[in-house]
């Protein structure tokens, strides 16, 4: 399945767009939506393993599924405060 | 009440939203821009959030502190966008009947607030660069 | 900064006057005067000093704290004479480099301040009496 | 000799004084001043043994002169803040 993934900070940057849309090898999950950006983008892959992710505004677990997803974001170690 | 905005932190209009009769102790903390980190001089930093996330995440953690601490007024207030020296980035407001229960669930919120709230912090050195920063301290396991 | 007021106490003033380019964390303390205690009802406070005492045990209370905690601001305020329901009757302002500094000489403060300071309460209730507070738990021996 | 005490709160109002005069046996210890006070004023003898004393507005010992005091005060149990 396809995966639209939203970007914020380092992330966003370095790709140059809010969004991307990965393609996630079954089963959809967020711990293959982690392992599918790492690969894509390398220059990215410290940073997403150290990466938390959202569905849905919520925190999520990388044995999520992904298949109800409505909005995933990807969440590179916060700095605010 | 929670709060994000891109306008400067005014702490007395905060303050006045938690007071009330039933307050013993009013706690505030303010996250301000500082110039230097570790020598290092800053010229301003600039604050990006996931919004609809940040929002909901900040009602958690008010949630959770009226939950944890006998509480009558609580807010939690982030500015985002550009934040020049010596002006505040975060404001949290706790009031409480008794003190010990205001500073313990003030700093808790803070450092929650730190680990959990989808908000970065991009740091503009006085030097001309800038880089956002991403603590390598973050728990990469989901946060309970 | 050290004050005795008998004016109420404006916590923005006293914060701007904490605030440098330093400070990365700005700590607030109001003790405010409380509607109920113990299901009994307050009408008002009412706050006496030996005020050259009082001062001197301040300004040793800051110095105290700036020696034990990297601060850039430090700043206690007390009220003196009636304080009304909801206003505070003491503000103690820290601002740090960093915030754990903050935190805990902020709430050290108000506690030693409690123990040191040679200031009393007068409880006015709302059934008319009136009654000074002297509290059981007070050290009986020489603070150092 | 004759010490001259500075009173608050309960002790200034119980006396309807802001002060006393006090004759203390020798030696003139702060801790003779606390037995002379408890023992003149029974009424506020046992705020006075939990109180502590200041010489000259910094805190004494019970072992400490009053020969040298310029002024003293009754500190009882303190409640600001």
């Amino acid at each position: 399945m396809k995966v639209t993934v939203k970007l914020f900070a380092t992330a966003r940057e370095t790709l140059g767009t809010n969004e991307i849309e990965i393609a996630v090898t079954d089963p959809a999950t967020v711990g293959a939506l982690r392992v599918a950006i790492a690969e894509r983008y390398p220059q990215l892959s410290s940073l997403v393993e150290r990466s938390l992710f959202a569905i849905d505004a919520n925190y999520a677990r990388d044995e999520d599924p992904l298949a109800d997803a409505t909005e995933v974001a990807c969440i590179l170690p916060v700095s605010g405060g | 009440m929670i709060q994000l905005t891109s306008e400067k932190i005014e702490p007395e209009k905060i303050i006045a939203e938690c007071l009330s009769s039933a307050a013993g102790a009013v706690l505030l903390f303010l996250g301000t821009t500082r110039q230097f980190t570790a020598g290092r001089e800053t010229s301003f930093l600039r604050y990006e959030a996931y919004e609809s996330m940040a929002s909901s995440e900040m009602t958690k953690l008010e949630a959770e502190a009226r939950r944890r601490w006998s509480l009558c007024g609580c807010a939690i207030v982030h500015r985002l966008g550009e934040v020049p020296l010596g002006e505040a980035s975060v404001a949290i407001v706790v009031a409480s009947p008794h003190r010990s229960a205001a500073f313990a669930a003030g700093e808790w919120l803070i450092n929650t607030l730190k680990e959990r709230v989808p908000i970065w912090k991009e740091e503009h050195w006085a030097d001309g660069t800038c880089e956002w920063i991403h603590p390598d301290n973050a728990p990469g396991t989901v946060v309970e």
